[in-house]
């Protein structure tokens, strides 16, 4: 078990809800104070993201998020030059298309990414059968590979996903991308289903952008993961204050749930 | 090179084509993508659907399309010259002879609405086409830029009954609109299948469209017997996707015939890509050197795609095909060229095969040999464009 | 009516079909007339010139087309609906047919030129392809109007090799095009053929137009043999000059078969006209009370013609074919009717046949009975004038 | 022989060339004053156009001619009674189109036009094989059916033209429309042809333009033919006056190329 997941089990086991926040690196010059302000305000662990020119899993807040990344001449190396300057005491996983780790050397990015102070990976578009020569390079460099579950997966592979994922499941809450519709959608279901064989931590996300919603879905899950909701924020010129509140409330959402359930 | 009978089988069990191909996709997809295997593997060996796929490809697509000898240009070339006739398919290239095997396909899966990407808009005409004929609802994912450009390729679509949504991310352009389609999919899984308009995209779809087309390639071995000619010396294609260069290679890929793609030179994926991975596949791509995917720039929007299907990029790095570009100035030669020495006005990228040949006789094809063009589909949709680029250069 | 055997023979010796046909033509073209006569009776009766005919139809052209059921329309419309499918013959009509038989004829007669008339452009581009095929000079005369309205066909034949010559008399169209080609005639008649369009002009045009268009008819016939049909109850087909529908009409002309011909209502000549003698034929003509030729007008250029070839005239006065016109709002209701439902968009010519069909199933066509449609043309050509009325109307 | 045929001969037999004008009818309101004109200065035959829509045998000239005769409402019967007003001494015979008599009635028109004074007619579309019905009307009415023969006649259609022809044969100088090209061209072949085979008087029309091309033709034949170049000057706005001047030149030519000959 990698270091990340014994983090987040025991987070768990605290009894209290994780709340993951994704960001795009390289979307503003200042882009690493919104992280920085995320964690003050409270998120368990941050998605930093590296744009990719076609994110196929992506709803059209985070594509213009890559876009302007991109337009900004952001790459992998300078998003991890970045994170130098982030002061973090939270898990940093790395989320972004296969092509570009398969483009820069599947070593030469777990590599990278390691010393980067990154703990783990999310690839949407690399599924369990693809996903050897990366798990490879991962475990040598101790990143976590963390797989997603979604509402059609079927309970053979929901088995098989939950087994090989590493820090938690990322329970997709609905059949489509981010940002594109919101609710927590099918997640109950999906996390009932990793729940059946695996004791990861199951996360759900796709669609969570009112505290509410965050509220619902933690109470039947580990935790929720928000993403195109705080984008947003960033996109419409929101700064980390803007970042701060948002995720002061989705904190307190899901720590109201927990304590409403307790 | 190794036993020429082993040649354009089916992908292995991760569908991958030596080192291409496979399955990139989002979780959520991987379902279908299963189903669609299987459920493709289970018609492509019932008799009821193949004879089927076969009467619709006679009665409905105009099967078989005929091989032309293309008796002027031979002798102005001093090759001889064949001319697999796509461009005489019903809605003009080759691409129905894929979308009839999927839109079948779509039926027998019980599933009722079919979605499809397109660059200037003939698969999507293709698709709309198909459907329409099955009663399909059918969606067309279509970049902006290109549905301002091919207005009337959307008009066309709307007539077969199908909806055209624009797609403004990224470039507004092909790749997008596979994005799009792509994202679309995860949404609608259950009742809509993907109709995928070339070789790629994730397994089994490579395999699959190859297999669709590859009527192309076995009419094409058949007649090229009975014209008492035999295998040629040299089967030429255009390559964007690569799936009207697959069908007909199929026919010829276990024979001594030399296997030639000719790729746009502003998208050629097998001299200027890479490997990488995009829409689902390990492929040969056009990239930066940070991964990200370029825009593929051609005179002729079918071949304006950024990567190559698993396949071809397995057969070039295998030996077994070769793959050559063409420039955007000499493909509108061509273009004339075979129309007026034979009355056939080519699609702008069929003419990159016709400018190839052009260019190769008597070098690369050697004096007297049999060439076999496949010529993938007609002019009638580039002629605005051809004007407007003859009347600039004049 | 008479015994069924006998129709759609040969004319009689003065090139007529009844009371109609003949040759009024000025004398200096009486030889070449005579020539052509005594040139296509030779060929015709030649199984090197007709083995010939066939090949290339076959090679070239992509024949034999297919009979498409139309499965969804037919249990629409409560007709069972097939439809031959001319739309996929070489540049999208029946008229390819027709060209390929003329221009090997002028090859045979050792002539090296070849003018045509044309009206949207359809003629014009067969002809320019199959003098292309042999490379026979073309030159086409076009209504000075037609060449703006139909730019875009102007620049095909250009493409082609031929040399377009707007006419800029009468009305600028059509019938115009016609007396240009006839005048131009005239000064080249001993190395030029004119290639004529349609079942019309002087003997032996509309009889040998008829013959080199009879291969629709006589491939039909056998298909829906093979088909399990057998002859329909009726045959429709759209009637400009009449070509595609005499094409098709021979092959069921003597069976039990209803011919059936649709007009445009604006260039109606059997309904509409009367008779009269006009391009060199007596026939059934659009005329005002004085004997002036009026102009057609009709939504498709392909019906814009104010006369009839003189066969229809004949079989309209026995009484063996049936005429009816079909106004301009029906035909694009028809369009995309056929379209929408079958993934088959029809020339605007063709979808006049589609249109009377639609309106008839269930009255003149009785439900339940078997229909063969002549789907002349496609409608690719059509597309952009379809859109901007569509758009109109809306 | 009908009388147009004996009038014509007789004129040969005194050894003077003949001068035929061609006039479309209804082409101006005073269209009549320029065949009068014509007349004065020595035309001995004159063609009236009746117009057609769809002048197959004619160039631009006298389409436009026809067309402008058309505008005007011109009609077999407007022509015929506007001939009423024409003081004439020399033969006319109307020319045009087959489906104009066709239309009107074959029986009909050959009884308009006799009464009308006219003595012949030139149709360019009803070629021997077709013309039966047509001459049989004429014949009737005494009517003579003027022949063209043409630079492609074959000498055994020579033959037969010539001896259906009434009035005069038709020696077209060129493979040509009316108006298109000038020059006397292959006339004196076609005359030699006709005159191989018949006594008919022969005049070469088709082309002849100026003075000098009709002296030329008329020193080859019997006389010519002129028809564009008198239309023109009508369409230019030329008035008699310039009728008179031109078929002056014409007249003077042919004259001169007789004298000269003799
Ligand atoms: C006529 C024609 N040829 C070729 C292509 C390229 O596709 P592929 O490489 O899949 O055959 C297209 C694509 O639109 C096309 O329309
Ligand atoms: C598709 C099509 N159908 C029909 C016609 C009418 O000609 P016809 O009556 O000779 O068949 C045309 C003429 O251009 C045509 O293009």
């Amino acid at each position: 078990m990698k270091v990340v997941e014994r983090d987040l089990r025991a987070i768990r086991d605290a009894g209290r809800k994780v709340l993951v926040g994704y960001f795009m690196g390289g979307v503003t010059p200042d882009w690493t104070d919104h992280v920085e302000a995320a964690i003050l305000a409270g998120v368990d662990a941050v998605e930093i993201g590296i744009p990719f020119s076609d994110p196929m899993m992506d709803g059209i807040v985070i594509q213009q998020a890559a876009l302007r990344a991109l337009d900004r001449g952001t790459t992998v190396d300078s998003v991890c030059a970045d994170l130098e300057r982030l002061r973090h005491t939270v898990p940093l996983l790395a989320m972004t298309y296969y092509n570009v780790f398969h483009h820069y050397g599947l070593e030469r990015s777990a590599g990278l990414l390691a010393t980067s102070g990154l703990s783990g990976t999310i690839v949407p578009d690399l599924p369990l059968e693809e996903a050897t020569p990366w798990r490879t390079a991962c475990d040598e460099h101790g990143l976590a590979t963390v797989f997603l579950v979604a509402p059609s997966t079927t309970p053979e592979r929901v088995r098989r996903l939950a087994e090989a994922t590493e820090g938690f499941a990322y329970a997709t809450a609905r059949m489509a991308v981010t940002g594109r519709s919101s609710g927590t959608g099918d997640g109950e279901r999906v996390v009932a289903s990793i729940r059946l064989v695996s004791s990861v931590p199951t996360y759900i996300g796709i669609g969570i952008t009112t505290g509410e919603q965050a509220q619902a879905a933690a109470t039947v899950s580990d935790g929720v993961i928000v993403g195109s909701a705080l984008v947003q924020v960033i996109l419409d010129g929101g700064g980390p204050r803007g970042i701060e509140d948002l995720v002061r409330t989705f904190r307190t959402a899901i720590d109201r749930g927990t304590e409403s359930v307790a | 090179m190794t036993d020429p009978a082993t040649f354009m089988t089916a992908p292995d069990g991760e569908g991958r084509f030596g080192n291409f191909g496979g399955r990139f996709v989002p979780e959520a997809l991987m379902p279908a993508c299963v189903e669609l295997e299987e459920a493709f593997r289970s018609a492509w060996s019932d008799p009821t659907f193949v004879d089927e796929y076969h009467r619709v490809l006679r009665e409905f697509a105009g099967r078989p399309t005929p091989i032309t000898p293309l008796e002027r240009l031979s002798d102005k070339l001093g090759v001889q010259l064949f001319a697999k006739r796509e461009d005489l398919a019903h809605t003009g290239s080759h691409k129905i002879n894929n979308v009839i095997g999927q839109t079948l396909l779509t039926r027998r899966m019980g599933k009722h609405r079919v979605i499809a990407e397109t660059g200037a808009g003939q698969h999507g005409v293709a698709t709309a086409t198909a459907a329409a004929r099955l009663g399909l609802t059918c969606t067309v994912y279509m970049g902006e830029v290109d549905t301002v450009r091919q207005a009337l390729n959307v008009f066309r679509m709307e007539l077969l009954g199908a909806t055209v949504v624009p797609v403004t991310s990224g470039s507004k352009t092909l790749k997008d609109a596979v994005n799009e389609a792509m994202r679309e999919w995860v949404t609608c899984v259950d009742d809509t299948h993907y109709c995928i308009g070339s070789v790629m995209g994730p397994h089994p779809f490579p395999w699959m469209v190859r297999e669709f087309q590859s009527i192309i390639g076995h009419e094409a071995a058949h007649q090229m017997d009975e014209l008492g000619v035999g295998t040629p010396a040299a089967v030429v294609a255009c390559v964007g996707g690569g799936s009207n260069a697959a069908g007909i290679f199929a026919g010829f890929a276990n024979t001594r015939a030399r296997l030639i793609g000719v790729e746009a030179a502003g998208g050629a994926a097998v001299v200027g890509g890479s490997p990488g991975v995009l829409h689902g596949m390990r492929s040969l791509l056009i990239q930066d050197e940070f991964g990200q995917i370029k825009e593929a720039h051609s005179i002729s929007a079918g071949l304006d795609y950024p990567g190559i299907g698993p396949e071809h990029a397995h057969l070039a790095e295998i030996g077994r095909a070769e793959y050559f570009p063409i420039g955007d100035e000499d493909v509108l030669d061509a273009l004339a060229l075979l129309s007026e020495t034979e009355g056939i006005i080519p699609a702008l990228e069929s003419a990159h095969a016709v400018a190839w040949i052009a260019r190769e006789a008597g070098h690369l094809l050697p004096t007297g040999s049999t060439v076999l063009l496949n010529l993938s589909g007609r002019g009638d949709k580039d002629v605005a464009q051809v004007r407007a680029m003859m009347t600039e250069q004049s």
